[in-house]
């Protein structure tokens, strides 16, 4: 039963990691980043590690994605139209 | 199932890599670079993973009743996840400095540098 | 004794925190004094330690000593060439730290020691890096190190150049960096040991009769994370892009001795995991290091030669420098590796000085541009002579330390390669002398403007507005610097003894004689000779050695693009693995 | 360039897959029983009683790498105050107090206690069970700012002096160090966990100096954590670049 849970969320995590890789504007990336970070941690917890899974869950999905948030909206902030993060 | 979480953190780290190489916003190539780091999680974890075992936390269960997986790995990775954190930060700090000095974070268009 | 070892790590990280911790109500003048007095004591520490390093020493940090030989605490160990390179470290930033006295004279809002504090710590973690004995320990450091540098190359945020040179290194070394840790789990999987030793250990017991791909897989990432911080090509775009821009202060540390300690990395790793009958035979590892490093030093050489950036012109001829280290180290003989140590040494003495001078132009003129500072500095005659004293101690001219390391080294190498070190070592120095003709002595007609190029004017000064008059430590902290390259190489019995301390760390303890030889001296003589010919024929007739058509291509390369960095860092993992490959299908 | 930089990334990024496929064809099984360092790992753990054993390395067996670790947080700090300080063309904006909507406000107020306690909970329980400082840091100091979400900015500046978590900052670091450096004064090796008495397995004072590293980096990682956002968010809502710049 385990090997299966386990299997499905690796496949996940490879799924998720693609998508973040693939889609290019930050904002998003940044949202994609933090299902990923929800996602190692339910993988790091079926690895029987839940220490590293909290602070996945801590990190991956909650303090990194809003720096990066906190980054876009910085600099969109400064209104030039161009790197409106393509 | 015999070696997928390895293959599974070597395609993360190769996906990530190509991201970083090929990204047109540095903030999407801190993301990138995230995700590269993932990948070492992964590898980590999988590494000390050991089959039928559990957490090797003893508050609830008697020490020796059960096997454990590999407590170091998860150490390991625990410091991993700190050092991934702060330089996202140190690196979203330069980006937005970038930001205001160059007027823009798109690698294309960074032409300071070179020669 | 050797439970002070790893002080020479929390030394100056309580000194770092304190001074942050302190920074609000803290004078600055309290905060310079407190950096200089832990920087020094952490550099008297490392004398001491270093005195008493025969035999060499370990320590299990916690007191986890091993027992039945296994032990679960964290291993650092104190021979003589980890605590010499710790000694190096700290008598650099002592003397950076001197140099930056009353330096940027900017406020920081209630942080007035926080440029020492990040000194500090930079001390703290290259000389964790350096008596690392563990292999994931190794790693901390090398990131803690990395993420210190990150922040002190991107320190004037005012600069364009220089938060773009920070994150381009920035994102190139955490890769690096992350490459190396996929390295060190994939040993941790064969061996399921951490401490260096072990490992080599696990990987004889466990290899069946020789390497196989994943010993060969973690020795490419491993080497892949230390070759980027020694800026081996292809691996080195950063560097130049990062030392160029970064305060003087920091330069000298990053081009004194971070780079060093990839290549002393290299030689530790390889030579406690790698170098049994499980890990990668000599052979590849001679093939991987001395084509990588010949190519590293030809490439420096030519790019450090057209340079007009005085400062990307001295990270220039780091990089042909590293790649002269390399192939010094790469051999895998007694004297190769103490003709490297003293190489080594004599060169962090020499290049920190020269960009110590770089800063006093920099900081003088707003400008580390060569053409445009041509005849400017005729009044720094100091500055000028330190430039050009140092740039002879960089082509090698006997007694420098410089020369003596390179001359034990040509030796060990033999053959064609000694061309590659009289030549790299001539075009850099011929570079600088080049420099110090025309910015100091203002010789020749001013050079015309190539069209790809990075120029050096517009800079911000590091101090408060142009400086009217040279201040003495700014002057007498190159001078001592170059007496100590200096130093190195005529103080009796200087090289014997490093020779020693290297041998009994490594090489089995073969014990070789370093001395001067008169081979040796003529080819330093040769090479600084053929440095003053270049540099005059590149003064008087400038259009000889103006770039031809073929270096174009290779100045292109050096795009300023970090998506071309990472893919060249790719491309330089696989031709690695390429290099090294044939020992494996071998066995 | 760019062709040259897809052909470098294509042969590059093709080789290095190679060789991770390679490497990981010879790595032992997943879920393989080997594991001599994590075995010994255990063993030193419940000798010296500490139920969560990965504390008992982070914080005893390799407290070595946390110190490196914490350092990196540390400098990382440091680095992005000193980046992110406010630079000579730049000045200071107050923003408008942003109107909340009323269910963001309730939700965000509700919350901010319970993650508040919860954080310090899993930080006071770093030995015993998983968790630690550095989680539970993380935890209360991502907590604090729901008051951004749930009142405004100029509520958070109020509870978040920041040079007082600067302060505890440095202050933890030093905690840290000295704990490590009493041992070298006793005489014996650095960081050493040999000063306290391991106490009853299972407790809260249980496992000698870890509780107390555990605690310096809880407090670390939440002033960290906290000093980070702050000056993130300084940069999103305050500084302002002068005009033409």
């Amino acid at each position: 039963m385990s090997d299966a849970v386990i299997v499905v969320v690796l496949l996940l995590v490879a799924a998720c990691a693609t998508a973040a890789v693939v889609q290019r504007d930050p904002a998003r990336q940044a949202l994609v980043l933090s299902v990923l970070g929800v996602l190692l941690a339910a993988l790091f917890t079926v690895l029987q590690a839940p220490d590293v899974g909290l602070s996945q869950l801590a990190v991956g999905s909650a303090l990194t994605p809003l720096l990066i948030m906190l980054c876009v909206r910085k600099i969109r902030r400064r209104g030039r139209p161009k790197e409106d993060a393509r | 199932m015999h070696i997928l979480p390895y293959l599974v953190a070597a395609y993360v780290f190769v996906t990530g890599c190509y991201g970083l190489a090929t990204s047109r916003n540095l903030i999407h190539a801190v993301g990138c670079l995230a995700v590269c780091q993932s990948a070492t999680y992964v590898l980590l974890l999988a590494v000390g993973y050991r089959d039928g075992a559990t957490a090797p936390v003893f508050s609830d269960i008697a020490p020796g009743s059960r096997p454990v997986v590999d407590p170091v790995v998860q150490a390991l990775t625990l410091t991993d996840i700190v050092v991934g954190a702060t330089v996202t930060a140190l690196l979203l700090a330069l980006v937005l400095q970038i930001a205001k000095r160059h007027g823009t974070v798109d690698p294309d268009e960074l032409r300071e540098l070179r020669g | 004794m050797h439970h002070l070892i790893p002080l020479l790590v929390a030394v100056p990280l309580l000194g770092a925190a304190l001074l942050v911790a302190t920074g609000r109500v803290l004078p600055r003048i309290a905060a310079e004094i407190t950096g200089f007095v832990v920087s020094g004591g952490t550099a008297a520490l490392a004398v001491v330690l270093l005195l008493n390093s025969e035999p060499p020493m370990v320590e299990w940090i916690g007191g986890w000593l091993p027992v039945g030989g296994e032990s679960v605490g964290i291993l650092v160990v104190g021979d003589g060439p980890a605590l010499g390179m710790a000694t190096a470290v700290s008598l650099l930033t002592l003397a950076a730290l001197a140099y930056a006295w009353r330096y940027f004279d900017e406020p920081l809002g209630g942080h007035s020691g926080a440029f020492t504090a990040l000194m500090l710590v930079f001390q703290g973690a290259m000389c964790g890096f350096a008596i690392a004995g563990d292999l994931f320990n190794a790693f901390v450091f090398f990131e803690l190190m990395s993420v210190v540098a990150y922040a002190l190359t991107g320190y004037r945020i005012d600069e364009a150049k220089a938060v773009q040179g920070a994150l381009t290194f920035g994102v190139v070394n955490s890769l690096g960096a992350y490459a190396m840790l996929m390295g060190i789990a994939l040993l941790y999987a064969r061996t399921g040991e951490l401490a260096m030793t072990k490992i080599g250990r696990g990987l004889d017991a466990t290899g069946h009769g020789g390497p196989d791909a994943l010993v060969l897989a973690s020795f490419v990432l491993v080497l892949t994370g230390l070759l980027v911080k020694a800026a081996a090509v292809p691996f080195h775009f950063w560097l130049p892009d990062a030392h160029a821009v970064a305060p003087t202060p920091v330069c000298m540390l990053l081009s004194g001795v971070m780079v060093e300690l990839g290549a002393y990395g290299v030689w530790r790793v390889y030579g406690t995991v790698f170098a049994g009958p499980g890990g990668i035979p000599a052979a590849d590892l001679t093939r991987a290091l001395v084509t990588l490093g010949t190519l590293t030093a030809a490439i420096g050489a030519v790019m450090c030669w057209y340079q007009r950036h005085i400062k990307r012109l001295l990270a220039y001829s780091t990089v042909a420098h590293t790649g002269l280290f390399l192939v010094g180290l790469g051999i895998l003989t007694p004297e190769g590796d103490d003709g490297v140590a003293l190489y080594i040494l004599g060169h962090a003495g020499v290049k920190a000085a020269l960009f110590a001078c770089a800063g006093v132009l920099l900081d003088r003129f707003g400008s580390v541009d060569e053409h445009a500072l041509h005849g400017q500095a005729r009044r720094l005659r100091a500055t000028g002579v330190m430039f050009a004293v140092g740039a002879l101690g960089l082509a090698g001219l006997p007694p420098f330390g410089t020369a003596l390391g390179k001359s034990v080294t040509e030796e060990a190498v033999g053959g064609p390669l000694t061309l590659v070190f009289v030549a790299a070592s001539a075009i850099t120095a011929g570079a600088v002398l080049r420099v110090t003709a025309r910015v100091f002595l203002g010789l020749g007609p001013r050079p015309e403007d190539a069209e790809y190029e990075t120029s050096g004017s517009d800079e911000e000064p590091e101090t408060s507005g142009l400086l009217s008059r040279i201040p003495d430590t700014m002057t007498t902290v190159p001078a001592v610097l170059l007496a100590a390259a200096f130093a190195a190489g005529v103080a009796p019995g200087f090289g014997a003894v490093v020779a020693r301390s290297v041998n009994e760390a490594g090489s089995g303890g073969a014990h070789v004689f370093v001395h001067w030889t008169l081979t040796g001296v003529l080819l330093g003589v040769a090479s600084s000779v053929l440095a003053v010919a270049l540099a005059g024929l590149a003064v008087t007739r400038p259009g000889w050695t103006a770039a031809p058509g073929w270096a174009a291509p290779l100045r292109r390369l050096q795009s300023g693009h970090v998506g071309d960095y990472v893919a060249w860092l790719l491309m330089g993992a696989t031709v690695l693995g390429a290099l090294a490959l044939p020992g494996v299908l071998g066995s | 360039m760019n062709r040259l930089r897809l052909w470098l990334l294509a042969v590059g990024g093709a080789g290095l897959a190679a060789l991770l496929v390679a490497a990981c064809l010879d790595l032992p099984g997943f879920g393989g029983r080997r594991h001599p360092y994590g075995d010994r790992a255990v063993q030193a753990s419940l000798a010296r009683h500490t139920a969560n054993t990965i504390s008992s390395v982070n914080f005893d067996q390799r407290a070595y790498d946390t110190l490196g670790e914490m350092s990196i947080l540390f400098a990382a700090v440091l680095g992005c105050v000193v980046l992110l300080r406010q630079a000579r063309d730049e000045h200071r904006d107050r923003p408008e107090p942003a109107e909340v909507a009323r269910p963001v406000r309730r939700y965000a107020l509700l919350v901010l206690p319970v993650a508040l306690v919860t954080g310090l909970y899993v930080v006071a329980h770093g030995q015993l069970s998983p968790g630690g400082g550095f989680q539970g840091g993380v935890v209360a100091a991502t907590a604090l700012h729901l008051l951004y979400l749930g009142a405004d900015y100029g509520a958070l500046e109020r509870v978040r002096p920041l040079g007082v978590y600067e302060t505890s900052d440095a202050v933890a670091v030093c905690a840290y160090l000295v704990l490590g450096l009493a041992s070298v004064l006793a005489g014996t090796a650095f960081l050493a966990n040999t000063l306290l008495p391991y106490g009853t397995f299972n407790t809260l004072s249980s496992g000698g100096t870890v509780p107390l590293l555990n605690a310096a980096i809880g407090m670390e990682v939440a002033s960290a954590v906290v000093v980070l956002l702050a000056h993130f968010l300084d940069q999103a809502v305050e500084i302002e670049e002068e005009q033409g710049s």
